[in-house]
């Protein structure tokens, strides 16, 4: 042994230090977290949770729902909070969300600390794109109801019991809104179509929806393929369209790589006579990358600040919405804030019609919410809430209603521009 | 009696620039066979062909008759072969005596226990026991060289190559290093002993090899050699340039 | 997929595709010869390379978008202005370290702290710098039209990787760059300050960076999340070319940029795979024959 | 370790382990909910810095493509799970698949050396991110699910990765001790040298990346046991990058060393989530800070501890 070594009695004593100090800090933690999980008699908030992506690839879009949310808690707040008849009064809302860099494991984290240390009632989130398979269990296993993002339908959506669909297109009316509006409007074209799509969770099944619509509405595909998110050259794409002679072009990509290709259009000199860009377009980035030469694309959205429709209850209106993020942060308005808005408006309805601040309850009253809401009339269809897409066209710089489908109680001023002219 | 090692018309070609031609002389089993030369004469070369670092371009090298040339460097080691470095070159970030350990367990292939006896017994050897547990990285330069040596010695060598050990050293670290060259000696190992610097090699090798510019000029006992006009030019003609 | 049409292609295409892929190349080349001078002198892996470059790309877009100046010429302001970023990143931190623990974990935290500048300065909206010239295109022989910005941008890739060539190989910075490059010790028997030509030569690898992030901006659209592909790409193009010299950068570029043109055909999806495809079996039949130092 | 020879004897030792030990048994039922969440999460991230730790700090190996033995691990985990194959079994099964992997690849990837096999293993990692994205039986962008696991909760994950955890962390003591870790060391200080006194430095280098594989394929498996689903995104450079600061903050070249920084990024993740905007731009500036101002790491405050606590004992026993 050498000199350095403790004796026995030292070690007790370490050992015994070492104890103590575990056995308090236990009786801390234990007095808090026990603290934290029995109900309070008065709650102060309700607690919502939500994850979002604020610093990862998808932080555009998610910093826009984030916005849509405290929007619409503001709102609610305003009017003093949701009134829940457990303890006959209005209660304010509160929101708790964690940044998930669109990290699959980080968003399963967020979510159960969310649950387990904040205690949150309901949570929210795009939970990225994997939605379906990392976040369903977790809301099932503590029987969280949990609003996350899916296209309609989605199967795992479907079977689960505390997991709902925010307001989202469905996979059938999206893939189909190009088509009956050429059908509708009567645009003259060799129905020829070319699709390019964009390989992604959310994406994939288009392939099979797309092919399916094209054949009910009478088009002929002649060119389809996926493609990798920042691919930096289309040529063989934009030529093999051209050599298939499509004149509908359907593209579903991103912003960087829908800027990337249209550009590799006109510099091909590929121009059909009608074009929808689907996410890439749908932002107001879309002019500021592309100048007059995005003018007349066509792209898909689910929301205008011209709609109608409003939260009665609350005070909200589409208008006041996109106005007040456009003051707040100075860029356009984005169909996505409606969307935040709205989960956030449907759970304080769920809330109030449970009347108790209990899971359970919630979860089972979010079944029998229906009601007018910023992206319209809502109703849950198999735990979905799909909300109808219209077709926008860039017109001068704005994005303008074209085209809505007949069950859509909007009024449509602007005619579609239709062909696309030549490339100036 | 066949000659320990043989050298075999060995030639390295580094891009075109020949280091070596056509170099063949014999070393018998216990002798020290001096190798010198001027600067750039293909000294290192050749010990690095010696121990399988580099290819030889032609020629081959054989040991105890078997030809070793084009087995991997950690396999000549087992066969008794070792060398040390002009600029020492020792595990930096381990202490001398795991630097001396690694040896004993893989090159002498001991265990565990025989090779920590083996261990202290090298470094007490050097004397280097006192740092023993000193990182090596923070040794002086000679305690570095001297460890260097230590770690050769570790894979119990029965040929050892000494590639310049008295270059850049004092006076009394060349006492010092003699003395366990002396030592080796008394214990059987052949030595190969580079050297750029002649008054010790000559004193105490049996046989001179010289080299100049890559080709073998001399070879002989150590007397004849020093006296021979073309060593003299070799090593002359250096100077005046 | 079924529908993709015949796998053959016309002479058109190819021809065109050639274009296009020699045109990315130049400006491929021009994003890996920072890194390679940087690599090749100074043993230092820049892991900074894309968020460098990205924020090069948000730079040009600000003061494209607020003064209006031309991107290209927002590269005569960012191009002095990164020499002296690096040359006192490099004296007053890059230098100080010591270890290679160091210089990792610094650099990756700085990545991850410019990152999240970018985000916090310009949010996470993809952004681009839309020219009037960006969208125009020079019909040569038949069919095939190049893109002028690509033309604009190949010309000046390559007119800044002839002028570090000759800067390399006729300057006295150049030799003395070169002579730090294989042996510090020696060059600095000679007179060179070895520390002060690497503060200089990380200065110029900055500037390389800041001309590349302007020419990228104006041809893709960008978000903060591109740096990790900027890097990637960077490091392909040092590693098909190898960093002896200008003319290997300008090959590996060139090699990448043909890729991924040509992988098109294979399918849409394979292209951003191709560039580490062939990174990968050049890595594997010839570690070493690739990989130089600025000698000779 | 060095820090800990002197803080304590083999029995103190010992007894703190055994001590660790039982707390780390006792406190999911103690502490119900969110402390055992947080530490779940402490010991996956001890053990893949465990990983790392034994390839870059015993073998020299410079891997910032480790994220790649997550995802073998993981993927393998719950294709073999799903058919049909207990979950303790896949997991074991999926890290001997990702061994062998390394070997595989090993006499490849050896003869690159320092940051070309960063560079390597960086970029073959995130080809095999491109690869399973569009591998159409793994599952493309989506990844696998794991369908059966019936016995699921968040206590049975939270054992599962601390036995990963300690096994990470004692087969890295094991190697350390052992020959192979003497000559990976010696390997790790100078490749030709340790070549020349008789280490077969390949094979070496080998069975430590391979080791180092294995114990990555089981973090990869423990991830998928908690997360129930495996995509492409587990090959992401992050998750590599992750390892390389817990490691490098914690004290590179000792075992305590990962344990610490793995505790430190899992703190410091957990601590500032509520600024979610900022928390990464916060944990840079933090990497940063406690590199420039404790560069030996956090062991070196072990370290200077163990000093004060010697002090202190010499004067009691005085």
């Amino acid at each position: 042994m050498n000199r350095d070594a403790l004796t026995r009695t030292q070690a007790i004593i370490i050992v015994i230090v070492v104890v103590i100090a575990v056995i308090a800090t236990l009786i801390y933690y234990a007095g808090l977290f026990g603290a934290a999980t029995t109900p309070k008699p008065t709650p102060d908030y309700i607690l919502i949770g939500g994850t979002a992506d604020l610093t990862g690839p998808n932080a555009f879009v998610e910093r826009i729902f984030v916005y849509g949310w405290k929007w619409a808690v503001d709102k609610i707040n305003k009017q003093g909070g949701i009134y829940v008849r457990e303890y006959n009064k209005k209660i304010p809302v509160k929101l708790i969300y964690y940044d998930d860099a669109s990290d699959m494991s980080k968003a399963v984290s967020n979510m159960e600390t969310l649950i387990l240390k904040d205690n949150v009632l309901c949570m929210i989130g795009k939970m990225g794109p994997l939605a379906a398979s990392a976040t369903i269990p977790l809301a099932e296993r503590y029987r969280v109801p949990t609003f996350g993002l899916a296209y309609y339908p989605d199967e795992s959506v479907i079977k689960s019991k505390y997991y709902w669909s925010q307001p989202f297109e469905s996979y059938e009316q999206h893939s189909s809104v190009l088509f009956s509006a050429i059908n509708e409007l009567k645009l003259e074209t060799n129905r020829k179509v070319a699709i390019l799509i964009m390989e992604d969770p959310l994406t994939t099944k288009f392939f099979d929806y797309y092919k399916e619509t094209a054949k009910k509405y009478g088009f002929n595909i002649v060119y389809m393929e996926p493609f990798t998110i920042l691919t930096s050259d289309y040529t063989v794409m934009i030529t093999k369209m051209k050599e298939s002679d499509a004149e509908v072009l359907i593209f579903l990509g991103i912003a960087p790589d829908a800027v990337t290709f249209w550009r590799q259009c006109k510099i091909l000199n590929y121009r059909p006579k009608i074009a929808l860009i689907v996410l890439g377009a749908r932002t107001y980035g879309w002019v500021e990358s592309m100048g007059k030469d995005g003018e007349y694309v066509c792209t898909l959205d689910f929301w205008h600040p011209t709609y109608p429709f409003r939260v009665a209850k609350y005070h909200a209106t589409c208008k006041e919405l996109a106005e007040s993020w456009e003051k707040d942060t100075g860029e356009k308005w984005d169909s996505s804030l409606a969307e935040a808005a709205d989960s956030i408006f449907i759970f304080a309805d769920a809330i109030e019609m449970a009347g108790f601040l209990d899971r359970e309850k919630v979860n089972e009253a979010m079944a029998r919410v229906e009601g007018e809401y910023l992206s319209g009339y809502l109703k849950f269809i198999d735990r979905h809430l799909p909300v109808p897409d219209v077709l926008m066209q860039w017109q001068g710089g704005e994005k303008r209603i074209v085209w809505a489908p007949r069950d859509v109680p909007i009024s449509i001023e602007t005619p579609i521009a239709f062909p696309l002219p030549p490339w100036s | 009696m066949a000659a320990l090692v043989s050298i075999q018309k060995v030639s390295k070609n580094f891009g075109g620039v020949w280091a070596l031609r056509d170099v063949s002389f014999d070393i018998e089993e216990g002798e020290i066979v001096g190798l010198v030369g001027p600067n750039g004469a293909g000294k290192t070369t050749l010990v690095k062909i010696c121990m399988n670092y580099l290819k030889p371009s032609s020629g081959f090298i054989k040991y105890r008759g078997l030809k070793i040339t084009g087995l991997s460097p950690h396999k000549t080691c087992k066969l008794g072969i070792s060398m040390t470095n002009q600029i020492p070159k020792v595990f930096k970030r381990m202490t001398c005596f795991e630097n001396v350990l690694v040896g004993c367990i893989y090159g002498a292939g001991l265990k565990r226990n025989e090779a920590e006896k083996e261990a202290e017994r090298i470094l007490n050897m050097v004397s280097l026991s006192q740092k023993k547990h000193t990182i090596s990285g923070e040794l002086t330069i000679f305690e570095q060289k001297l460890l260097d040596l230590a770690v050769a010695l570790s894979t119990n060598p029965k040929f050892l190559m000494l590639d310049e050990p008295l270059a850049g050293s004092t006076e009394k670290e060349i006492v010092q290093l003699v003395s366990i060259i002396k030592k080796l000696r008394d214990q059987e190992i052949t030595i190969l002993w580079i050297e750029h610097v002649l008054s010790e090699v000559v004193t105490y090798s049996d046989k001179i090899v010289v080299l100049n510019e890559g080709r073998k000029i001399l070879e002989g006992k150590p007397h004849e050699v020093v006296n021979d006009k073309r060593f003299i030019e070799a090593y002359v003609g250096e100077e005046i340039a | 997929m079924e529908l993709a049409g015949d796998p053959m292609i016309s002479p058109t295409l190819f021809l065109q595709l050639l274009f296009n892929g020699v045109l990315l190349g130049g400006l491929y080349a021009l994003l890996g010869s920072g890194l390679s001078l940087c690599f090749g002198v100074m043993k230092f892996f820049n892991v900074l390379h894309g968020s460098l470059t990205l924020l090069s790309c948000y730079f040009t877009y600000s003061i494209f978008s607020l003064v209006g100046l031309d991107p290209l010429l927002t590269s005569l302001i960012l191009i002095p202005a990164y020499f002296f970023l690096g040359f006192f990143l490099r004296r007053y931190l890059i230098g100080r370290l010591r270890t290679f623990d160091d210089i990792l974990i610094v650099g990756f935290s700085l990545t991850i702290v410019l990152k999240n500048i970018v985000l916090f300065i310009w949010g996470a909206r993809p952004r681009g710098v839309y020219t009037s010239y960006s969208m125009l295109a020079i019909g040569i022989i038949g069919d095939i039209r190049v893109p002028l910005i690509y033309l604009t941008c190949f010309t000046i890739s390559l007119i800044g990787l002839i002028s570090l060539h000759l800067i390399l190989k006729k300057t006295f910075l150049g030799m003395a760059i070169r002579a730090v490059a294989q042996d510090p010790e020696t060059a600095s028997a000679f007179g060179v300050n070895p520390s002060l030509i690497k503060d200089l030569t990380f200065g110029i690898s900055l500037s390389f960076i800041a001309l590349s992030g302007t020419l990228m901006s104006t041809i893709y659209n960008f978000d903060p999340s591109l740096e990790v592909l900027f890097l990637i790409k960077a490091i392909s193009v040092v590693v098909l070319g190898g960093l002896g010299s200008v003319l290997g950068t300008l090959v590996g570029g060139v090699v990448l940029g043909l890729a991924e043109c040509f992988a098109g055909i294979a399918g849409a999806q394979y292209q951003a795979f191709v560039g580490a495809i062939i990174f990968l079996i050049i890595v594997l039949i010839k570690p070493k024959g690739l990989f130089g130092v600025y000698a000779e | 370790m060095k820090g800990w020879s002197n803080l304590s004897s083999n029995r103190t030792k010992l007894l703190s382990i055994l001590l660790t030990s039982c707390i780390i048994v006792v406190i999911p039922w103690v502490l119900r909910g969110y402390p055992t969440l947080f530490l779940l999460q402490l010991a996956m991230n001890i053990a893949f810095a465990q990983s790392w730790n034994l390839c870059f700090s015993y073998a020299g190996l410079l891997s910032l493509g480790h994220a790649l033995f997550v995802g073998i691990g993981g993927y393998s985990a719950v294709a073999i799970c799903n058919g049909g194959i207990p979950i303790h079994i896949s997991i074991l099964v999926g890290a001997f698949i990702s061994t062998f992997f390394a070997v595989v690849i090993s006499p490849l990837f050896m003869r690159l050396r320092g940051v070309y096999f960063a560079i390597g293993t960086m970029i073959l990692c995130s080809s095999f991110q491109y690869w399973f994205m569009h591998w159409t039986e793994a599952g493309r962008a989506l990844g696998l699910r794991l369908r059966f696991y019936p016995e699921y909760s968040l206590e049975s994950c939270y054992y599962f990765s601390w036995l990963v955890a300690f096994f990470a962390t004692t087969l890295s003591w094991i190697t350390v001790r052992s020959r192979l870790g003497l000559a990976a060391r010696a390997v790790r200080d100078d490749v030709d040298r340790s070549e020349g006194i008789g280490v077969p430095s390949l094979l070496v280098r080998t069975v430590i990346f391979a080791i180092s594989a294995f114990m990555a394929g089981m973090v990869g498996g423990v991830r998928v046991a908690y997360l129930l689903v495996v995509d492409p995104s587990v090959f992401s450079f992050e998750l590599s990058l992750w390892a390389t600061l817990a490691v490098v903050l914690g004290g590179a070249g000792t075992l305590i060393g990962p344990i610490l920084g793995g505790a430190l990024i899992t703190l410091l993740q957990h601590v500032l989530m509520g600024l979610p905007e900022i928390s990464m731009l916060i944990t840079g500036i933090m990497l940063i800070l406690i590199r420039l101002f404790l560069p030996g790491g956090l062991v070196s405050i072990i370290k200077k501890a163990s000093l004060l606590l010697g002090v202190c004992r010499r004067w009691l026993l005085s």
